[in-house]
């Protein structure tokens, strides 16, 4: 049998590994593939303690069924915004996309 | 549990005592006779789909008043094992700045996303892959792979032809799995399970009985889902050649073919399980279960004929009016009939049987009509918005 | 049929044919008076057969016909409804069937059924004639049928349907149901030609002030039923520990018990319905109505409908002395007041209408002395020859009328006795039966029924000791037989006066046939009430009427002694009266040489005026301008207003003062300007770039998680 | 059909939500269709609750058909649905006269969606009141009813309708300030919103435990009792309170004044009969006098006002306070002496008066809107003589007038006696002196009658494009069942007295 | 080592392998497809989780429809497909020791939290879909939360669409 800590060591790591990409890519669709990964990592995590804790408790499934809304969501604004601007602007490079500083 | 009432389950049995004796330990050993019993499956089906290739072409030649296959063997029954070894033999050839990788690999996903779904098709009460609880929502996920495969072929042939199909592939199988899937909530809320053994095991009535017009709308998506006609616009040769598989040749080409052809038996028998009772057929299942798999083939033959059926009958329409046809009718009225069919099924939930059909039956002529009467109105609308604009032009025209 | 089945259907018949009229039948006249005529006779027909019966049960007094069934569930209990035929029941029920019945023939006639349409007729006004050309090419103007001929029918089915309703219920609440109805009817039907001013306002005006009296009665009806448990009259009154606490249970009313404080609220019902001083206005301006209403309501039935209660209830009046003194004294000072006015009158109508008050007085009197089936058989015989002399001049008016459409001259009044004179030649039978009636009004002796009714009472009165009021109605009916034949002589007698009243014509059978069955009754009725000790003819025949009628009642009323003061009285002052009458007016040719014309007699002794003054005026008053104007748009919606306002002005203070002074201007503006200058120094912070962002954030996140675990966890 | 039976309730309340959930996707110009939708989709809740009238069992005491589902668990209140004898009337009432009101506005034309939508949601708003056995949300239902009538005047009223709807809604709602507060603090002080237990614990409550100590608990229970009663009393309305009611009446809308009358001011009084009773027995039987005074100015006061008008439908709205002053009687008569017959006595006449004049001023109303539409005048002597232009409207005018004068043989008559009756013995004087509101009642009456149709006929409406036109078959389809349920309960009142008696005896 | 043990690790590897090749692979495509590797492994832990609801609509949702339209957009910004320039802003060695150190902290939480050696409970006879379902329209559970995802998710949809599409009519000016 798998010990809980499994998971969550690996979905640390794919937590981390998801963060990088949101923090070193510059293709802002990069960014979101990295969210997605960090989204995923959440993901494990809740499936896991729901199912190493107690089952009849639904508590963790049900918020990763919303964790799916949210990233069905998060994906559908995020992309239409990138193809937005990439149609105005002809980059989607994510330093490039900075007219909100100052 | 003899072999005679139930000759697969007491087989693998046998072969698990086998294993173990051989000196593995259980779980091992249960593993591997399900992956042989995956594999004995997957060759059992690409060998319908080779029959398949024969019935398609049989079929459309008699749509077309042609004989069809007949030189290679009785019947022309040897004509598929000739088109493979054709196939087999071309030169397989990779274009110019395909992706390689992704390009071989499309095939192979396409097919597999098909065989997936013999996974949870349940042949008879004794003989299935596996029953799984989630079965209904099982099969739209390996669409979804399906369309994946589609995508990644478009791509990675490095052609606009074969890019832009897999666009129109893409949009028009997300867009159809939308009422897909709500149609598919029709049987598991009047079963209370979304496991298709036990849809079948409830279905006393037929479903497509009580929900007629749950069937149509699945029938339709279905075939949109398959990209068949009248929805092959994925493939239209007028407008851009073959779509996404234009570069495959060879048994690259082949896997696709086969993949479409059982793709659209396998959802035949789909539809039997989900609306036409599946393996049982009047008491006829519990002869023998494989008697209950014929039952099951037969009626996936049918099913398989009527989308052949309509392939043949019915012209390719346009693009837009597809999605139209989609977001703008089918899947209101996927809701609307789920709706009406969540309530009709609480209030008339123990009552007499035939009380409980006739009234389901009846809301969904009613809701029918009801649809039909506003797409009229609403044809009738645009019809006179065109003559209109039409009758303004001719008049400035005119001037 | 079972008897109590038959009574009960007896109103029905009248409100079927109500509906069937309104509903369906109104624009066609033959079908309509079809319904309701042949409604009326259905009712009629079953009257009569109840009546038989009636008369072949002994001891009926003891053993009414009784049905009911529930009607209101009350709490624990069921208020019931049902019939009840008792002596009582069943001698009313005979003349009201008889007379409905002939008026609703008489309507037939009346209203011209069978003329052509009106040149100028709209409904809500009275027929103007019609114009026709004859086989040579003369025009003739003729009288033209009622525009809302089947309206007419329809309400007098109501009306019926009221008063048959009345005379069978069992129990106050459906006595005044019916009651009630028939104020509605006599309401509609007052005001049946609505289009004249002078109706709507005598529509009104009847209603209002016989509401006035149902009010009280209401209350009278609430507090027995209060008091009782039950609003059955056999129920109550053969109930003798009830009667008893009825009787002594005190009121802080005036000093009278329980039963006395009730039979007064009831009594004041009859006092508005039957006309009795002091709201008796309406009656005489009733007379707007279609004769034929005049008759129905003002003579036979709605107003008899009121003395009937009484009788009804006199078993709880005379339970209290007091209660019963002031009916007398009401009834006595009614007949002697209103037979005053009578005098005075010049419209054949208006005369008739005050005569009535006045004999209603009459019976009102004779039961506040006690005189029971005395009244009971006044009510009868007056009912009777009152509805005769009501229809006759109906007649009088309609045979005017045609004199008037052929002379052409509008301005004459058709009404106006002194218009008239000499009809007997131009109207016999009109005459004749005239004649009857205003000779059995005026107690012409032996012969006429009102001679035998009035002398009962009289001598009752006598017998009694009841002095004041015996020679006060003794006064009355001198006077009544005065202007009786006053009228009599003004309008039959002598020679025409106007060429109207040359040209008047004889009417048609629907009219006089009514008139001869009336006056049938008018003459024979009396002859079934003739005390046993009466000279001459007493015992001939049997006094059978003081048998069945006295019978209702628990404890048998003992026929009174006979004496011959009573007996002189009533013949000296009815034969002087006609005589005078006679005398008086046989060469009087116009209004101006008339003695008696007196303001005061002419004006009614101005109680209109007075009404006027002090009640619906102030009444206008009060709604309109104390109430509405005042209290609600003043008072109320002032505070209102006042609080709106101050609200107004503590919310614009707090905002000048406190929200733009303090918070806007310190609070609000000074953090903003604080912000703006931290903001300004802090911008080079923002680079635009999310990544550095997030990036700093995730710094911030370790060293503060850092930090915080250390800090809690590991220390 | 256990479904039904389980959640006929619910179905009746949020019917006509859902309904104005499908018209608000109904193209806003096609009116033909919003109208039919409205009126058809009106008469599911009309025809759930003849099922509910004929599944109902007067035979049982205590409520039917309850239903609870979770709504606020944290404090105590739930979705708490039943039905007795009492609230079942007044359902049925409320589900009859929707439709009528809704085909009474075919007429209009303006913003046609909002209106249906409005109106639908008004009717679960009204329904949700008489069907509550929660008080929280008895409150929530109370003021929702508010806003949809509130746009009902401001939107399509007449000349003055900012003002008048304006007072409406800040009227009632001031009023029903006093009532939010009790109902929190006897939410607070038991733990539990639920009616049926309340009825219980409050009156019988002799200590809370979170009052200041400076009052005491019956002081308590006098504030709460006058803070129900005066939310109550505006809406009823009872003397001095009234006066948002002609202005509000005058300015709404022919089918909003219908419903205003028909069924809004019955909240009033339902609110005394299903609370103001119930919880608050020794202060009401002690402030019973103060009550009857209030009922009885009303009555006397309403009819003064009712006569001195010169605007036909100020007249109707003034005779609505006069005839709720009856039903208020009837209940302080009831509150005076609880449980004896006379109180049960007032009490079916107070709740058939209710029913009753449902009908009659719903009818009325909508008699004056018919005359109103074609004339564009309100004011009495503008009219005259119409009879003879309008004889079918006439006659349907008198006989309504004639349910409303209290008629014998028409309905009013049978709950005015009732009350009457009822509240004679306990409160003599009172009952004397409101005898002089019913005379008035017949003064006014008469003078509508008299202006409107009697008289010279007023020629400017006799000819031309002014000529009146004679009621529709539309308009009398509307009246139709409201005259045949005047008519019935007039004859024949036992089919539903019967039923508001037993709950009566039962509750009071 | 049981064969979940043995599927679990090597599924593991593949997740970390393919999520490394999500945030380092030049190619965007290839960066998706590596995602929907990823996607499918978590899959694979979900089923071995026994969540087959989780594991269905994970493939039904990221793989049928995210991972699609992550594709889609990639195609249509494929200006910069295969971009020159680094793959990689200035800032990434920090963003690396960041990640790092998230990851190391995760691991320090973990290695003091009681829960790491958990086992599961057997799932035998349970109706973990049922429940699921239960939970999710159930007043009691989580009804609320579930409808206020769904709201998002409608506006989010509608968002996306406004934005998308106003712009390209602006364009069209």
């Amino acid at each position: 049998m798998i010990p809980l800590s499994w998971y969550l060591v690996l979905s640390a790591l794919l937590f981390s590994i998801g963060l990088f990409g949101v923090l070193a890519r510059r293709n802002a669709v990069a960014i979101l593939l990295g969210i997605e990964l960090m989204l995923n990592a959440v993901n494990i995590n809740l499936a896991s303690f729901w199912r190493y804790g107690n089952p009849a408790q639904m508590g963790g499934q049900v918020f990763a069924i919303v964790v799916f809304a949210v990233a069905a969501a998060e994906v559908a604004v995020g992309l239409a915004l990138i193809i937005s601007i990439y149609r105005r602007r002809k980059t989607v490079l994510a330093e490039e996309i900075d007219l909100m500083k100052w | 549990m003899n072999f005679w009432t139930d000759p697969v389950n007491v087989a693998a049995e046998w072969l698990k005592d086998v294993f173990i004796g051989w000196g593995m330990t259980d779980p091992y050993a249960t593993a591997l006779v399900y992956l042989l019993g995956a594999f004995l499956l997957v060759a059992l089906v690409m060998l319908l789909d080779v029959f398949l290739v024969w019935v398609e072409r049989k079929v459309v030649a008699r749509f077309q008043d042609r004989i069809g296959p007949n030189r290679v063997g009785p019947f022309g029954l040897i004509q598929p094992f000739a088109d493979i070894i054709k196939l087999i033999i071309k030169e397989d050839i990779t274009p110019a700045g395909a992706d390689k990788v992704v390009y071989n690999l499309a095939p192979v996903l396409s097919l597999a996303s098909v065989l997936l779904l013999w996974a949870i098709l349940p042949l008879s009460a004794l003989v299935y892959g596996v029953d799984l609880n989630v079965a209904v929502l099982y099969l739209v996920a390996a669409g979804a792979l399906g369309t994946l495969a589609v995508i990644m072929a478009g791509w990675s042939s490095n052609n606009k032809y074969a890019l832009l199909g897999a666009f129109r592939t893409v949009a028009q199988m997300i867009s159809f799995e939308i009422p897909m899937v709500v149609v598919l909530l029709i049987p598991t809320i009047l079963t209370g399970s979304m496991s298709l053994k036990t849809i079948v095991e409830r279905q006393d009535i037929w479903y497509v009985v009580l929900t007629p017009l749950g069937f149509v709308i699945f029938l339709i998506s279905a075939i949109a889902e398959l990209g068949r006609a009248p929805f092959d616009l994925n493939e239209a040769e007028s407008e851009i050649v073959a779509g996404f598989h234009i570069e495959y040749s060879g048994m690259k080409f082949g896997l696709f073919y086969a993949g479409e052809l059982l793709h659209a038996f396998t959802f035949g028998g789909f539809m039997a399980v989900l609306f036409f009772g599946g393996y049982r057929f009047f008491g006829l299942e519990q002869i023998h279960p494989l008697v209950a798999v014929l039952i099951l083939m037969v009626k996936a033959l049918l099913g398989y004929w009527v989308i052949m059926w309509i392939k043949y009958t019915v012209p390719r329409i346009r693009i837009d009016h597809m999605l139209a046809l989609n977001w703008k009718f089918l899947t209101p009225l996927a809701f609307a009939l789920l709706v009406v069919t969540a309530v009709m099924h609480r209030l008339l939930g123990g009552t007499q049987p035939w009380v409980y059909a006739l009234g389901l039956f009846l809301s969904n002529v009613v809701l029918l009509l009801a649809a039909l009467e506003i797409l009229r109105a609403s044809a009738r609308r645009q019809r006179r918005q065109e003559e209109a604009v039409l009758s303004a032009v001719a008049e400035t025209a005119g001037h | 049929m079972a008897t109590e089945t038959l009574i009960w259907l007896i109103p029905l018949p009248p409100v079927l044919a109500f509906f069937l009229i309104v509903l369906f039948a109104n624009k066609n006249k033959a079908l309509s008076h079809t319904l309701g005529v042949g409604a009326a006779g259905l009712s009629w027909l079953a009257s009569m057969v109840v009546f038989v019966r009636a008369l072949s049960v002994e001891h009926l007094g003891e053993h009414p016909f009784h049905a009911s069934v529930n009607w209101l569930p009350t709490g624990e209990t069921w208020f019931k409804i049902g019939v009840l035929i008792d002596p009582l029941g069943a001698a009313t029920l005979f003349f009201v069937a008889w007379t409905i019945f002939m008026i609703f023939l008489y309507s037939v006639g009346y209203h011209n059924f069978g003329q052509p349409k009106g040149d100028h007729d709209r409904p809500g006004l009275p027929p103007h004639g019609a114009t026709v050309t004859d086989a040579h090419g003369h025009k003739h103007t003729i009288p033209s049928v009622e525009p809302m001929y089947s309206r007419f029918f329809a309400f007098l089915g109501l009306f019926a349907f009221g008063m048959y309703t009345l005379v069978v219920s069992d129990n106050l609440l459906t006595l005044f149901v019916g009651w009630e109805i028939m104020g509605l009817c006599s309401y509609l039907l007052i005001g049946f030609w609505y289009g004249k001013p002078s109706a709507r306002n005598a529509a009104i005006k009847a209603f209002m002030t016989t509401r006035v009296g149902d009010v009280f009665m209401l209350l009278g009806i609430v507090f027995l039923y209060s008091v009782t448990g039950t609003l059955s009259f056999r129920e109550i009154f053969t109930n003798e520990e009830l009667m008893h606490a009825l009787g002594t249970t005190a009121t802080p009313v005036l000093g009278l018990s329980a039963a006395g404080l009730i039979g007064l609220l009831l009594f004041i019902g009859t006092v508005g319905k039957s006309a009795q001083w002091p709201l008796h206005v309406w009656l005489p301006d009733a007379m707007e109505g279609p004769t034929p209403v005049s008759a129905m309501i003002h003579a036979a039935t709605m107003v008899s409908a009121g003395v009937y209660a009484v009788i009804r209830m006199f078993p709880l009046l005379s339970l209290d002395p007091a209660t019963m003194s002031i009916v007398a004294f009401i009834g006595a000072f009614t007949a002697l007041f209103a037979a005053t006015i009578a005098v005075a009158q010049n419209d054949i109508k208006r005369v008739l209408a005050y005569s009535t008050i006045s004999q209603l007085g009459y019976m009102i009197a004779a039961l506040g002395i006690g005189a029971y089936v005395a009244a009971a058989f006044h009510l009868i015989t007056h009912a009777f020859f009152k509805a005769l002399l009501f229809l006759g001049s109906g007649s009088v008016i309609h045979g005017m009328e045609h004199g008037v459409l052929h002379t052409g001259n509008h301005h004459v009044d058709p009404q106006d006795m002194f218009n008239m004179g000499g009809l007997r030649k131009k109207m016999p039978i009109t005459f004749w039966t005239f004649l009857i009636g205003g000779f059995a009004l005026a107690g012409f002796p032996v012969v006429t029924a009102g001679f035998w009714s009035k002398d009962e009472i009289l001598a009752d009165a006598f017998a009694h000791g009841h002095l004041a009021v015996f020679i006060t109605l003794a006064v009355a009916a001198f006077l009544t037989a005065f202007y009786t034949m006053r009228q009599i002589t003004l309008t039959f007698l002598g020679e025409p006066r106007t060429e109207e009243a040359k040209h008047a014509q004889e009417t048609p059978w629907t009219m006089t046939v009514p008139l001869i069955v009336l006056s049938v009754f008018a003459v024979t009725y009396g002859w079934v009430g003739i005390p046993e000790h009466f000279p001459l003819l007493g015992g001939l025949v049997p006094n059978w009427f003081h048998e069945f009628v006295g019978s209702t009642l628990a404890e048998h009323p003992e026929a009174v002694p006979f004496s011959p003061v009573p007996l002189l009285t009533s013949l000296g002052v009815a034969l002087g009266g006609l005589l005078l009458g006679w005398l008086v007016y046989r060469n009087v040719k116009s209004p101006a040489e008339d003695k008696l014309q007196l303001p005061v007699l002419k004006n009614k002794w101005y109680f209109d005026e007075a009404y006027d003054f002090l009640f619906v005026k102030p009444a206008y008053w009060i709604a309109e301008t104390l109430v509405y104007k005042w209290m609600d748009k003043g008072v109320l919606d002032g505070i209102l207003h006042f609080i709106a306002h101050i609200t107004g002005v503590i919310g614009a203070a707090i905002r000048n003062y406190i929200d733009l002074r303090v918070i806007n201007e310190t609070i609000g503006d000074g953090t903003a300007n604080t912000v703006k200058w931290m903001g300004f120094n802090l911008r080079p912070v923002q680079t635009g770039r999310i990544q550095q962002y997030m990036l700093a954030s995730f710094v911030v996140l370790i060293v503060v998680g850092a930090v915080l675990y250390y800090f809690l966890v590991m220390a | 059909m256990d479904f039904l039976n389980t959640n006929l309730l619910s179905l009746i309340l949020f019917s006509p939500v859902a309904a104005a959930l499908i018209i608000f996707f109904l193209p806003k110009d096609e009116l033909k269709l919003i109208r039919w939708t409205a009126l058809i989709s009106s008469l599911v809740p009309f025809v759930l609750s003849l099922v509910l009238w004929f599944r109902f069992d007067p035979n049982k005491t205590g409520f039917q058909f309850e239903e609870q589902y979770i709504w606020y668990k944290a404090i105590g209140s739930s979705l708490h649905l039943g039905v007795d004898g009492l609230s079942l009337t007044m359902v049925l009432l409320t589900t009859l006269l929707t439709p009528l009101a809704i085909l009474a506005s075919f007429t209009i034309s303006e913003k046609v969606k909002a209106y249906m939508m409005l109106f639908l949601f008004l009717e679960t708003g009204m329904l949700g009141v008489f069907l509550a056995l929660d008080l929280l949300i008895f409150f929530v239902f109370w003021e929702i009813g508010l806003v949809p009538m509130y746009f009902l005047i401001n939107q399509w009223g007449s000349a003055n309708r900012n003002y008048a709807s304006l007072k409406f809604m800040i009227y009632t709602m001031g009023g029903s300030l006093g009532l939010l507060l009790a109902t929190q603090m006897l939410g607070v002080a038991f733990g539990t919103y639920d009616l049926t237990r309340l009825f219980d614990l409050w009156p019988s409550a002799q200590a809370l435990t979170n009052i200041p100590p400076w009052l005491t608990i019956s002081t308590i229970k006098t504030i709460a009792f006058w803070a129900f009663v005066i939310a109550f009393a505006v809406k009823v309305p009872l003397w001095p309170f009234h006066t948002w009611l002609p202005d509000a009446h005058t300015e709404a809308p022919t089918a909003g004044s219908m419903i205003l009358a028909g069924v809004l001011l019955k909240l009033g009084a339902y609110g005394f009969l299903r609370l103001v009773l119930p919880l608050y027995p020794e202060q009401a039987k002690y402030f019973a006098g103060a009550l009857a005074f209030l009922a009885t100015a009303a009555i006397v006061f309403g009819a003064f006002g009712s006569y001195g008008q010169t605007d036909f439908k100020r007249l109707v709205a003034y005779s609505s306070v006069n005839h709720m002053g009856f039903v208020v009687l009837g209940i302080a008569a009831a509150a005076a002496a609880s449980g004896t017959t006379d109180a049960h006595i007032a009490l079916n006449g107070a709740i058939l008066q209710m029913f009753n004049h449902g009908l009659s001023a719903a009818g009325m109303f909508f008699l004056v809107g018919v005359i109103y539409e074609r004339t564009h005048t309100r004011n009495l002597n503008d009219f005259g003589g119409l009879f003879p232009l309008v004889p079918v409207y006439g006659g349907i005018l008198i006989f309504t007038s004639m349910a409303s004068l209290g008629l014998p043989g028409l309905n009013g008559f049978v709950s005015e006696f009732l009350v009457v009756r009822g509240a004679w013995p306990i409160l003599t004087t009172y009952t004397a002196i409101s005898m002089l509101g019913l005379l008035f009642t017949g003064a006014y009456i008469l003078k509508g009658i008299k202006q409107v149709l009697h008289g010279p006929l007023n020629e400017h409406w006799a000819h031309g494009e002014h000529k009146l036109t004679e009621i529709n078959t539309r308009e009398i389809i509307v009246m139709a069942p409201l005259m045949a349920l005047i008519l019935v309960i007039g004859v024949w009142p036992a089919w539903i007295l019967d039923v508001i008696n037993r709950a009566v005896v039962a509750l009071f | 080592m049981d064969a979940s043990q043995i599927i679990f690790g090597l599924t593991a590897l593949l997740i970390i392998f393919s999520a490394l090749r999500v945030v380092t692979t030049r190619n965007m495509v290839h960066a998706a497809l590596w995602l929907i590797v990823t996607l499918l492994g978590v899959t694979v832990l979900y089923a071995l989780l026994q969540a087959n609801f989780l594991a269905v609509v994970q493939v039904v949702v990221y793989v049928g429809a995210i991972a699609i339209l992550f594709i889609f957009a990639i195609m249509l910004t494929r200006r910069e497909m295969r971009d020159g320039g680094p793959q990689l802003n200035k800032g990434w060695p920090l963003a690396a020791l960041i990640s790092l150190a998230v990851f190391g902290g995760l691991l320090a939480l973990l290695y003091n939290a009681p829960v790491s050696e958990r086992l599961a409970a057997s799932l035998e006879g349970q109706d973990t879909l049922g429940a699921l379902g239960q939970a999710l329209v159930s007043p009691d559970a989580y009804v609320l939360p579930f409808e206020v995802a769904s709201v998002l998710l409608l506006a989010a949809l509608i968002g996306a669409v406004y934005v998308a599409l106003n712009k390209k009519q602006e364009s069209d000016k």
